[in-house]
């Protein structure tokens, strides 16, 4: 994912299953706006504005951030992450994990409905995770399902998941979906659980949700419509805002976020993304570790998000977001503090004392890369490193650079996720999604060890030690986590950010 | 007769030859529908499911086939991104772009008439030249930035119009006319210049041919020569600059609808291409050629109308 | 100076001493017609010959104040039947004449019509813009004058565009608008030119049928001696924006006055000229420009004086002549006596 | 027909063009439909007939610039294949073609001493020196001041342009000239000089001329012998006297009587052959003069054929069959 | 007069910005790619005077060498759309008969198809960079420089002074180059003249779209492309490149019209 800037952050990565074990609170996401003077009003229709077009209505299908997004307000799951990153329990009301960690029971939630009307039981439940997790097919439909053995339902009220091999990061799947049994029209007509219901959707222009009244949490929500307006570009998104068509504009830039401060409410705040420039370990000369240092060394971090980001942005170290306070390697954001002497000097010893040239591939998409790219380049520029920026389409990105490692370097924003695994394990040596083609056995032992590990504080030591030993090995320039801006209609209340790419309307509200 | 088979049988090899075009252009360039859609942390089994359900995992040639075996049968096949019907979509978007082109039409239509006619009455006075200047900077301000001016002016500064809402053509006709009218204008005002510089040649010369001096050594006044005689022939030239425009204005608004963010062809076609989904931009590229020619068809067949003289041979 | 033919003394049309003039790109003032005289009389038919660029068309246009804007009337006057002065009369008054009371024919069938109309409502035009009859009766004279001047199928043609038409029938139709309102006077410039040769002749005869039943005058302007010498009473032989010569047709050709109209006659290859060297006139007519102050043709004149290059001589009555004539040369004798030019 | 003299051959000369664009079934014109004709040496043949009839299309065939559809020229007993053949061939020179328009057939971005080289130097004929002293003979033999050499088409008046354009079908030396209405576009006054130069230069070189024209007087007045065309067919071919004082054919007799009267002698009463001129396009076979003939019956309804009914005149009339029997 | 005026002032546009283009090759008041983040977004002023853009570049700088980009889009499209024309169109109209069929119909494919859509497939197929947008709007431009050369050709290879030239034995190169060529010169200018400010018009708005020249290759379609987000903050962003462009095109096609007069006045 992309980063704040021109809103066109967010979409890289996109697996829509996030989450932390519900008993092991995240970090601190800074919550509801500041609430204003006046009382609850009850009722009401919002206008939220959303950058693209949604990709499936089919939650099991859906794979784009920006579609996850929207319907977070329509489907839950046995599991619901708050704004702080924690997992509560939703459909399910409670479960217990086996002491092997292989099985885990849910026990469902008294009087939840679907929006049609129909009662949930435990064979929706099952239902919707078999058919997630392709037990069908042998093919799962979500990755993270790929470690489940069985779903049963003994009874109405129990689901039972068994796993293939213990996994930490198992919880954070169970915040999919669950849809009716034997459902197939969930791309026509969406039927869920959520606080709000489908009412129509046109492709390219928006789609309108609606209170729905069953929902099982009293009050909740307490507008009447929510319609989610497509408006891909950001000047006219702007406008709108300003006449007063929409009223809650999300990732809104942050030049336009300071231009509307004063007739609106804003918020900004770290998004769990990481921003990084990314070598191709594989191909000289960044198979030395010399050169990557040097790089670091002579990035300005600083600059970039002043530059790029005006200052709304976190300086990272490692690949990580503090937003994951739990799991986060302090200290690190300064281990390569700009300085172009040692640069020089590391790169004399590298044997390229006259430094050299390479290519900067840069999604054309995003803006905020690109322009991150162009200071990148100005800065690089100074320890003799000449860099040719080559912007690419996105899906030319993630065919010949992000599949096909063809590329000498590259930027990108990585989404996060709740649980670090999930974030760190594209640098196993194995990993196919390892476009850094990085490899450090001693990196692999530590993520394996992390993910197995059931203690608590030993788990947190481990993924520290993992973003460390990143950072030692300057397996990238890691920039920062942009900031979120959010602006909204002063009339508005209970708006809530999350450190995952969704819209909560639930806890919205219209103040006197 | 043979003319109508001569004709059709051209826009038939014209539009087939656009499509293995646009094809090819999916064949060289790199990027897979089922990553584009999947992103970044899409596992190698998803992809080629994706795959394989797409049906993008079979050799190009057969694929074409078998789109243009659907075309044939108007059906233009499903969207890769949307999943849905690829004439389904083109329909939701079409009457923007639709409404945007014919206004546009309508404008130039409006405008260009009166301020042709206005500059050939008196070639070299100050009508004449003040057209002509206005003209000139028509043609040389680029469409979409002059809707960013007129977006800043009218929308920004004046507050004069709706932006960046798009009311559909059903639920308010009127709003929708609105809502629509400063990019229809900013794609109208080159086209306007275009029309204005060939209807007052056209005119001028049409009222330097002998059969004006015929009619006015008649006893007809300047108005009768001019809107009886010499302004309908004039108009024959000035009908193909109009057909020939609408394709332009289709494409135009491509560009103008990124500038007021209108939910058009063209945010559809581009992303069309990013995602590599070929169905939908054969579709839309189909769709656009065909009404592109559909109506320089018509405007040929309004020769038959406006001059007599060409027999449709 | 009155018509040779029918009818005493009444004239359609007189033009006097008319000097046009052209405004050139650079401002310059360019005399395009010097002192031009002609009275057409009631029922006559007078020919103008001339070689190309001499005026000959300026000068018919002029008569209708359809003249382009860069040449204007800078001396002189044009006068219908009435003594009306047409060349000070506003674009309303002259509407109201063209057509009704003058009308003109054009040298080019094929363009002088609007190939967006149907031939027949091109004629009903006129004849309801002058008669104010209704479209039914305007449709109905327009077939019986198509039927007069014998047009096959008028009904069917009515309604035919002009493509659809022979140069022939073209010229037909176009003959048919001028005398839809039986005007008095019919200006013809070179309707004949771009016909073929047998067609040419039926023209002809054409217009002097409707001399002959309407007591319609004409004007008839061509480049052509032989070929409207037959049809005319009366030819004023133009040089280079000046008449040179004017007399009843059969004497001027008979015994040209004017060394101009004697060197024309003698270069004609006429069949009784075979086998002999033509007469030819050196030379080519002098571009606007590059008239002098004396008379045009002396750089061409076998007999050209000193005064001749000085000096343009006026055009006066030419003596011992069975009708009255006139010629501009200097060589005439005072009292006028005709100079034996010519072969 | 062809005389032992003959220097130039036509036999059976057609010309149609087809419907120009693709697809499309419209009628084939025959702009030429079996004309034969043989030019003897030092003559001028003249041939007349009204517009379109095909007279400039016979005219470029025999010019060897046009290929026709049938037929074959024969020139001084060879044959030549129009277009065909290598242009450079050198007989190819030997009949020149004079264009009807002395502007456009000169190409306005060169002088005139270039226009008039050019001939040679496309054959490479002698150095660039021997050229010019060429052109500038040639100029002066026209009539023209050689400081015309570099001068450009349109600082010349009418005559002048045609002046250089018989100069420049002068410079290869031909034996033959085909003058496609050589005055039609000239005033009167100056139409006699070049007719004087023509006769003149014919006499200087012993040139035969195929004299090409719609004025009956000028073909008249230049020619030995005459054709008459109608709508690509030779109605009519006789001695000029002979034609002009006896014409057969009820066509060439129309075109007789169309000719102005003389001036000053007593007018005649001339006969008006009635109707237009037919689209060639629709010609419905038999004698294309039926419709507009004052004398058609239904023999004409077949194709007259081009006979001799007296010696050296030759008609193709129905009317005069009975006159041979 | 009217003629004179398009000439002179098309004339007085283009030399205007050919001389800001060969300056900016030597001299910009800053470093085009200099950022200076603490300047981000300044309003004209005496050191900027055009202001600054959101990295506190100088646009007055950028702009000036986005001369260089316009004109290099420009000369090189329309050289290889004329290249292009000059070789289909006088194949086409010197073979004739099925060659110029098909030929045509295949323009006319082409120009049945909106410019902009084309060049926009035509970049997408080839990457967007400045490379590739010379040359989607050069095939762009080889129908319509075909058409004029055909037409031409087909015109005057019937003119007679052709058909004269010919029958003296003139062989085809002669004849296309030598008599042909010289005397369609004219339109080809014309359009040529033209398809600049075309070409200067499409790739601005390849590149607003973002299809068109790359970052960090300087392009006033891109600088309008960047300056629309800070439309509101920074108006003065959007008005230097898109005045420019308004000069350039004016310039371009009323020298356009000034070539077709002065050709007018000689025929
Ligand atoms: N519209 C015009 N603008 C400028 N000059 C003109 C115009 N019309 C005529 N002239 C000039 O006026 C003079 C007389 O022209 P006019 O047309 O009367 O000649 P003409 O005798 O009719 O010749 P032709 O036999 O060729 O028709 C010519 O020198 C011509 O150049
Ligand atoms: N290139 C061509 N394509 C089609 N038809 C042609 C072509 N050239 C001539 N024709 C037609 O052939 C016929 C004879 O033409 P040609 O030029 O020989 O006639 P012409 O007797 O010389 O006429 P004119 O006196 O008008 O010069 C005409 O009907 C003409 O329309
Ligand atoms: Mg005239
Ligand atoms: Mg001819």
């Amino acid at each position: 994912g992309g980063g704040n800037g021109n809103g066109n952050g967010g979409e890289a990565a996109s697996s829509p299953s996030a989450g932390a074990p519900a008993s092991e609170a995240a970090s601190a996401s800074p919550s509801a706006s500041g609430e204003p003077s006046g009382g609850k009003k009850q009722g009401g229709n919002v206008t939220v504005l959303i950058l693209q077009d949604l990709d499936f209505l089919d939650p099991h299908q859906a794979v784009a951030a920006g579609t996850y997004e929207v319907l977070f307000n329509v489907f839950e799951g046995l599991l619901k992450p708050n704004e702080k990153g924690e997992l509560l329990p939703a459909i399910a009301e409670s479960y217990t994990v086996s002491d092997d960690g292989l099985s885990y029971t849910f026990k469902i939630r008294g009087g939840v409905k679907f929006h049609n009307g129909q009662p949930l039981t435990s064979a929706d439940v099952k239902y919707s995770y078999a058919r997630l997790a392709g037990l069908d097919t042998g093919k799962p439909l979500q990755a993270t399902f790929g470690g489940v053995r069985s779903v049963e339902a003994p009874d109405d009220s129990t689901v039972v998941i068994t796993l293939k091999e213990p996994n930490s990061s198992f919880l954070t799947a169970l915040t999919a979906a669950v849809i009716p049994n034997g459902y197939q029209d969930s791309n026509k007509n969406p039927v869920g659980t959520g606080p709000f219901k489908f009412k129509e959707y046109t492709p390219g222009q928006h789609l309108v949700v609606e209170k729905f009244p069953d929902y099982y949490q009293a009050g909740v929500p307490s507008l009447d419509q929510v319609e989610f307006r497509i408006v891909s570009d950001p000047q006219a998104g702007l406008l709108a805002l300003k006449s007063g068509e929409i009223d809650i504009y999300p990732r809104i830039g942050t030049e336009q976020l300071e231009q509307v401060a004063s007739d609106f409410q804003t918020l900004s705040t770290p998004q769990n993304l990481v921003q990084l420039v990314t070598f191709n370990i594989d191909r000289k000369p960044f198979d030395d570790i010399r050169v990557r240092q040097a790089l670091n060394y002579a990035i300005d971090k600083d600059e970039i998000i002043q530059g790029v980001a005006l200052g709304k942005g976190t300086k990272l170290g490692s690949n990580l977001s503090p937003v994951l306070a739990k799991y986060y390697q302090e200290g690190l954001e300064d281990k390569y503090k700009t300085d172009l002497e040692k640069a020089k000097s590391l790169l004399k010893e590298a044997g390229y004392p006259d430094g050299f040239e390479t290519t900067l591939s840069v999604p054309s998409v995003y803006q905020f890369h690109v322009d991150t790219a162009q200071v990148i380049a100005a800065q690089l520029e100074k320890i003799g490193v000449k860099v040719k920026l080559e912007p690419v389409e996105w899906a030319v990105w993630l065919e010949r650079i992000y599949k096909g490692r063809d590329y000498d370097t590259t930027i990108i924003g990585l989404d996060g996720k709740l649980d670090p695994y999930q974030i760190l394990n594209k640098y196993l040596s194995d990993s196919p999604n390892n476009f850094f083609n990085y490899s450090n056995p001693e990196f692999d032992s530590t993520l394996q060890a992390a993910v197995a590990e059931t203690d608590d504080a030993k788990r947190i030591e481990l993924y520290k030690k993992a973003q460390t030993l990143l950072a030692d090995d300057a397996a990238a320039i890691y920039i920062m986590d942009p900031n979120t801006n959010v602006a909204l209609n002063k009339k508005l209340a209970g708006y809530k950010t999350y450190p995952l790419y969704v819209q909560d309307l639930s806890s919205v509200y219209f103040t006197e | 007769m043979n003319y109508y088979f001569r004709r059709l049988f051209t826009l038939a090899l014209t539009v087939v030859l656009v499509l293995i075009l646009t094809f090819s252009v999916f064949r060289v360039i790199p990027g897979d529908p089922a990553l584009a859609i999947l992103g970044v942390e899409a596992s190698q089994e998803q992809i080629e499911m994706l795959s394989e359900k797409l049906g993008t995992d079979r050799p190009m040639a057969v694929q074409l086939l078998e789109w243009f075996r659907g075309a044939a049968t108007l059906d233009l096949g499903t969207s890769l991104r949307y999943s849905e019907p690829v004439s389904d979509l083109i329909a939701s978007r079409l009457p923007v772009t639709l409404i945007l082109a014919l206004e546009s039409v309508a404008i130039v239509i409006a405008f260009s008439i009166p301020l042709g006619i206005a500059a050939a009455r008196r070639p070299g006075k100050a009508a004449d030249l003040a057209v002509s200047v206005l003209t000139q900077l028509g043609l040389a301000v680029p469409s979409f930035w002059m809707g960013i001016l007129l977006l800043l002016l009218f929308g920004l500064t004046l507050n004069w119009v709706p932006v960046s809402t798009y009311v559909g053509w059903d639920e308010n006709p009127w709003l929708a006319l609105r809502s629509t009218f400063l990019p229809a204008a900013a794609l109208a005002i080159p086209q306007i210049a275009i029309v204005v510089r060939y209807l007052r040649t056209s005119l001028l010369e049409q009222l330097n041919l002998d059969y004006v001096r015929t009619a006015r050594s008649k006893g007809l006044g300047d108005r009768a020569v001019l809107y009886g005689h010499a302004l309908r022939n004039s108009l024959l030239p000035v009908a193909t600059v109009i057909g020939i425009q609408f394709g332009e204005l289709l494409a135009g608004s491509l560009v103008i609808e990124q500038v007021f963010s209108l939910p058009g062809f063209g945010s559809l076609l581009i992303s069309a291409i990013g995602n590599r989904d070929y169905p939908l931009v054969q579709g839309l590229v189909l769709f656009i050629a065909a009404s592109v020619i559909v109506v320089n068809f018509l405007v040929d067949l309004s020769y038959r109308w406006l001059d007599p003289k060409i027999k449709l041979r | 100076m009155v018509g040779a033919k029918p009818s005493g003394g009444e004239t359609v049309l007189e033009v006097r001493d008319l000097r046009l003039e052209l405004s050139a790109k650079d401002g310059a003032r360019l005399p395009v017609l010097e002192e031009v005289s002609l009275k057409v009389g009631r029922g006559e038919i007078v020919g103008i010959v001339g070689e190309s660029g001499c005026g000959k068309s300026v000068l018919s246009l002029s008569v209708l104040g359809l003249l382009p804007p860069s040449i204007r009337v800078a001396g002189g006057g044009i006068y219908n039947g009435e003594r009306k002065e047409l060349h000070r009369l506003g674009e309303k008054s002259l509407q109201r004449i063209r057509g009704k009371e003058i009308a003109m024919i054009f040298q080019d069938p094929m363009t002088s019509l609007n190939p967006g109309m149907t031939v027949g409502k091109q004629v009903a035009e006129a004849i309801r813009l002058h008669t104010g009859a209704s479209k039914r009766e305007a449709e109905e004279k327009t077939v019986g004058l198509f039927r007069k001047v014998g047009l096959p199928r008028p009904e069917t043609l009515y309604h035919e565009y002009p493509h659809r038409l022979s140069g022939g029938m073209r010229q037909r139709v176009m003959i048919a608008m001028a005398v839809s309102c039986q005007p008095d006077l019919l200006i013809a410039d070179e309707p004949t030119t771009a016909l073929d040769v047998t067609i040419q002749a039926q023209i002809l005869k054409l217009m002097k049928t409707l001399r002959e039943e309407d007591g319609t005058s004409i004007l008839l302007i061509s480049h052509d001696l032989g070929l409207i010498s037959g049809v005319c009473d009366r030819i004023a032989v133009m040089y280079a924006g000046r008449i040179v010569e004017e007399g009843a047709a059969a004497e001027v050709l008979r015994h040209p006055a004017h060394p101009y109209t004697a060197g024309l006659l003698a270069s004609l290859a006429l069949p009784s000229k075979k086998g002999t060297r033509l007469h030819s006139i050196p030379g080519s007519v002098p571009a606007l420009r590059e008239r002098g102050p004396g008379c045009a043709f002396a750089s061409r004149c076998p007999y050209a004086a000193d005064r001749c290059l000085a000096e343009k001589p006026a055009l006066r009555g030419v003596a011992g002549s069975a009708f009255p004539r006139s010629a501009a040369c200097h060589l005439l004798g005072e009292e006028g006596g005709l100079a034996n030019v010519g072969s | 027909m062809s005389a032992p003299e003959a220097i130039l051959e036509l036999h059976h000369i057609e010309k149609s063009y087809a419907p120009k664009r693709w697809l499309s079934r419209g009628e084939t014109l025959r702009a030429v439909d079996g004309v034969s004709l043989s030019v003897r040496k030092g003559e001028t043949l003249g041939i007349v007939g009204e517009s379109g009839c095909g007279k400039s299309t016979i005219g470029q065939i025999a010019s060897l610039m046009l290929r026709p559809t049938g037929g074959s020229v024969v020139f001084k007993g060879e044959e030549l294949v129009p277009g065909r053949r290598s242009p450079r061939d050198s007989r190819r020179s030997r009949i020149q073609y004079v264009f009807q328009d002395p502007y456009s057939s000169l190409n306005p971005r060169f002088t005139i001493g270039r226009l008039l080289e050019e001939p040679l130097a496309i054959r490479k004929k002698g150095t660039r020196r021997e050229r010019r002293r060429e052109v500038l003979r040639m100029l002066s033999r026209i009539g023209l001041d050689p400081a015309y050499a570099d001068r450009y088409p349109h600082e010349l008046s009418g005559g002048q342009r045609q002046r250089v354009g018989i100069a420049r079908a002068l410079m290869p030396s031909p034996e033959l000239l085909v003058l496609d209405e050589p005055v039609s576009a000239l005033d009167v006054s100056v139409q006699a000089q070049i007719l004087n130069l023509l006769k003149d230069l014919q006499a200087e070189r012993s040139l035969t001329y195929l004299f090409i024209s719609h004025d009956l007087n000028v073909v008249h007045y230049m020619s030995d012998r005459v054709a008459v065309m109608y709508l690509g067919r030779i109605v009519e071919l006789a001695e000029v006297g002979e034609l002009y004082d006896g014409p057969l054919h009820p066509y060439t007799r129309a075109l007789v009587d169309a000719i102005p009267d003389e001036p000053g002698t007593t007018p005649r009463e001339a006969e008006i052959i009635e109707g237009e001129l037919p689209d060639p396009r629709q010609l419905a076979g038999g004698c294309a003069f039926r419709a507009r003939c004052p004398f058609a019956h239904e023999r004409c309804g077949r194709q007259p054929l081009l006979e001799e009914v007296k010696p050296g005149h030759y008609v193709a009339c129905h009317l005069l069959e009975p006159d041979r029997d | 007069m009217r003629r004179r005026i398009n000439m002179t002032v098309g004339l007085l546009l283009v030399s205007m910005l050919f001389v800001l283009m060969l300056v900016s090759l030597f001299y910009t008041p800053y470093e085009p790619n200099a950022m200076r983040i603490a300047d981000r977004l300044s309003g004209p002023s005496a050191s900027h005077w055009l202001g600054t853009d959101n990295f506190g570049r100088d646009l007055l700088s950028r702009s000036m060498v986005g001369t260089q980009t316009a004109f290099l889009v420009g000369a090189a499209s329309v050289a290889i759309g004329a290249a292009g024309g000059l070789l289909v169109g006088s194949l086409a109209g010197y073979a004739g008969k099925w060659a110029d069929e098909l030929l045509m119909r295949a323009t006319d494919a082409l120009l049945a198809f909106p410019g902009i859509l084309l060049a926009l497939l035509l970049v997408s197929v080839f990457r967007p960079s400045l490379l590739q947008t010379i040359l989607a709007i050069g095939i762009l431009f080889v129908p319509s420089f075909a058409r004029v050369v055909r037409s031409g050709v087909l015109q005057q290879r019937e003119a007679d002074y052709v058909r004269a030239v010919r029958a003296f034995g003139a062989g085809h190169v002669n004849v296309l180059f030598v008599q042909i060529l010289p005397n369609i010169a004219s339109s080809i200018i014309t359009t040529a003249a033209l398809s600049f400010s075309t070409a200067i018009l499409i790739e601005a708005a390849l590149s607003y779209l973002g299809l068109g020249v790359q970052p960090p290759d300087p392009s006033w379609g891109r600088m309008l492309n960047e300056s629309q987000t800070y439309l509101s903050a920074a108006p003065w962003f959007t008005l230097a490149p898109g005045v420019l462009i308004t000069i350039s095109v004016l310039g371009f096609n009323l020298l356009s019209d000034g070539i077709r007069d002065a050709r007018d006045v000689r025929a």
